[in-house]
């Protein structure tokens, strides 16, 4: 494979940017879309007390739930933790932080990132004391928004469909849904992709992030977990 | 939830009246799911999905599933013709744009003026808002399914909630296997009764008080 | 043509939603995507003291500029008028209010209104007192940003390559622009395409707007003005 | 301007100097837009339009051209393989973010410390900023082509620009007709000089002190 821009890289390459302490943002929502070859990479390596960010904390052995099962996480920024009852179980007796915040509201802070503005105004959750607090408000035409903060990460990994040796990336179906924007905003972007094609070989209209936005093509094995729907 | 699948489908079908042709709507987890079952052939509604589906079709065969197309809850779905797969962050801007006509979600609690409680049981289990705050805040019309009592026999529909608000005055319309609530302008008004039941039990079974209409339909199925 | 959603329309039953005073958002980029028929028809119609908002005013005689020229905007919110010396010359005659927005803050303030977000921060053009002019400002982090408020419109016209009868849309290389932001700032949004199609014929991963933001379709006669390259 | 091609293309081949293997380019109008031409053909650079697009390749022969495939003048391009189309929200985004790493501009005036004047004359002419502020601002490393003075023989190099600035202090490098200078720590340092200029020359038609370092690199082309 032609690699004009040294972005096709083996997994061991860029190992070497995950550390303890690290801001870790994912793609992924409930575990679809989540790489699952760099997530047990991550998890072989052994960091810890990670700030994870991302839609939510999958389920105990089903994407970013393994990292976080394994209790690697000293704090998560996510919308939802439900379906990783281990997640809450931490959470609860105090050894991982839950930063909550609305879905959609999740989304345009990670994109707000990604894109290089600071923060957005909403009133999504401004009445609601577990996300209003500690956040700034903001009086525009007589009515109040909370502030909320653009979200950024040292290392963004996502999950794509196909990748060119550019970056571009094209992705599948629902497992699209975060990793466009969490392509965005890592200060360095690693894409775990079924398949690599040389340049050209993507529609330039289907490219859904332009490979700007990514540092490094990692091949994957494809998910290598059994998901809550799968029977046995 | 601890009720029988008859009496989750009588709920869901009552839903489905609520649909319209050409709505967009996003369904939550448990009863709203069985709703699309009730729904004419012929009918076009689009059903939105926060992760980035507008236009859900029902789920796949057991062995024809796409792990890469499922729903918000993470299961399988199939797409139907003229939908569309987008980013979360579209997802929610259609939300709170306001072009989901019609959001169905199950709760905890509901208030009399709306108030919808459906996230958090302090001290208990805190499982995230998700994307119920989006929905239940900007949604044309918030329909709510819930049994009318929880678990410990204590009405779910209540004066002022206990429970953490997922958002204030937003339910439109409450079904219960009991009955259909109405919320206009702040009140609670009886609009219907499923058979067996009578206004007596609905009143007993329901922590505030309710407006009665002259006229309160009985549904038949 | 199935029109299973109503959304295919003549151009006669839409041209009701046209009227002095309003405000009209459109799509495009030195005319590059910008919907001719509509135009031509808005201009036929008579309306008069518009205000506008898109990226830019066209050329005298292509895109939105036909409008502009004729006198019929009464304020412009854009990026440049650089390339229509109309549109400076009645800027300048106190014939047409200009409110100028830097390119990408103006695409990202339509993109807020389109996605239900009252305003964005950004620290573009704060030292510039022709941007910053008026506008509040906060401060994050001990830093100072704009508040950048969302566009809307009461109706936004767009133009795309392809439409399926829900109204998902396709648009052609660099006409795409800033259709996609236009299309969902609109109370009303109006699709000029090139080619109507059944629900369907679309890739779902290739659509870029939602047939959710588009109101009403309309066939295209293709653009009828002469480019500023084109020789003759 | 009012420059004849061949002083506009040794500005323009000086400029394409500073392009990298892998660089993410964009081109103002003008004398900007001849740098592609000055590359190597081996060259990965990816050029970027505020319109939308990522990999522009060459203009189009007469008669090939696209109209929906125009550069953020308006002008017909191409796309190179690997090159992609996205909104304009995503254009900026890349700048914002600081994933351009070179744009070259043209200019009214620019100050000693950088400070970049290309918008507005005022009483004459208002055409808008366009995208040259976020450019300015954020794009990684900011060069401006142009003349040295203006068609009424002023510097356009000065102490302090007045004309109302676009950006301040966001210039990295200016090339003119007659010299290249860098912008370090809030100072114009004299770097290279054009034959057959000397460095008096450059004195006298720069409206502002000039540092000179031990070595002044003559250009040969």
């Amino acid at each position: 494979m032609e690699n004009l821009f040294g972005k096709i890289a083996e997994v061991d390459q860029v190992m070497s940017f995950f550390h303890d302490n690290m801001v870790l943002m994912f793609g992924g929502f409930g575990g679809v879309g989540s790489p699952p070859l760099l997530i047990d990479e991550i998890l072989e390596k052994g960091v810890k007390d990670l700030t994870l960010i991302g839609n939510d904390t999958g389920f105990p052995h089903i994407g970013i739930g393994r990292i976080v099962s394994q209790g690697r996480a000293k704090k998560v920024i996510a919308s939802h933790i439900g379906s990783n009852p281990i997640a809450g179980k931490l959470m609860t007796e105090g050894k991982m932080e839950v930063e909550f915040s609305p879905q959609g509201i999740l989304a345009e802070r990670i994109r707000a990132g990604g894109t290089g503005l600071p923060a957005i105004l909403t009133d999504i959750g401004l009445d609601n004391e577990m996300v209003s607090n500690g956040k700034s408000q903001f009086e525009l035409n007589g009515k109040k928004y909370l502030v909320e903060t653009a979200l950024k990460a040292d290392v963004a990994i996502v999950y794509a469909k196909k990748a060119d040796s550019f970056g571009n990336l094209v992705y599948d179906k629902s497992a699209r849904n975060t990793n466009p924007l969490v392509a965005m905003a890592g200060a360095i972007t690693i894409a775990e992709v079924e398949e690599i094609v040389p340049v050209g070989y993507l529609d330039p209209e289907e490219i859904v992030t332009p490979g700007v936005f990514v540092d490094y093509v990692i091949q994957s094995g494809g998910v290598n977990w059994k998901w809550a729907w799968e029977s046995n | 939830m601890g009720m029988g699948i008859e009496l989750r489908n009588r709920i869901a079908r009552r839903a489905s009246d609520e649909i319209r042709n050409g709505m967009v709507v996003n369904l939550g987890i448990g009863i709203p799911s069985l709703v699309p079952e009730f729904l004419p052939t012929d009918m076009r509604v689009m059903f939105h999905a926060e992760n980035g589906i507008l236009g859900m079709g029902p789920s796949p065969a057991v062995g024809e599933e796409d792990e890469n197309l499922c729903n918000a809850g993470g299961f399988p779905v199939t797409l139907i013709p003229g939908g569309s797969y987008f980013d979360s962050s579209l997802a929610f801007g259609m939300i709170r744009c306001g072009k989901v006509d019609l959001t169905i979600l199950g709760s905890l609690q509901v208030s009399e003026k709306g108030d919808l409680a459906n996230w958090i049981v302090p001290g208990k289990k805190v499982p995230g808002m998700g994307g119920a705050m989006e929905l239940a805040q900007k949604a044309k019309k918030v329909i709510v399914v819930m049994n009318q009592c929880d678990k410990a026999g204590n009405p779910k529909i209540v004066s002022s909630c206990t429970l953490p608000l997922t958002s204030a005055e937003c339910v439109d319309l409450i079904i219960t296997e009991l009955a259909v609530f109405e919320i206009k302008k702040g009140k609670l008004w009886l609009k219907e009764l499923f058979a067996p039941y009578d206004i007596q039990t609905v009143i007993e079974r329901t922590g505030c008080g309710i407006n009665l209409p002259e006229q309160i339909r009985k549904i038949a199925y």
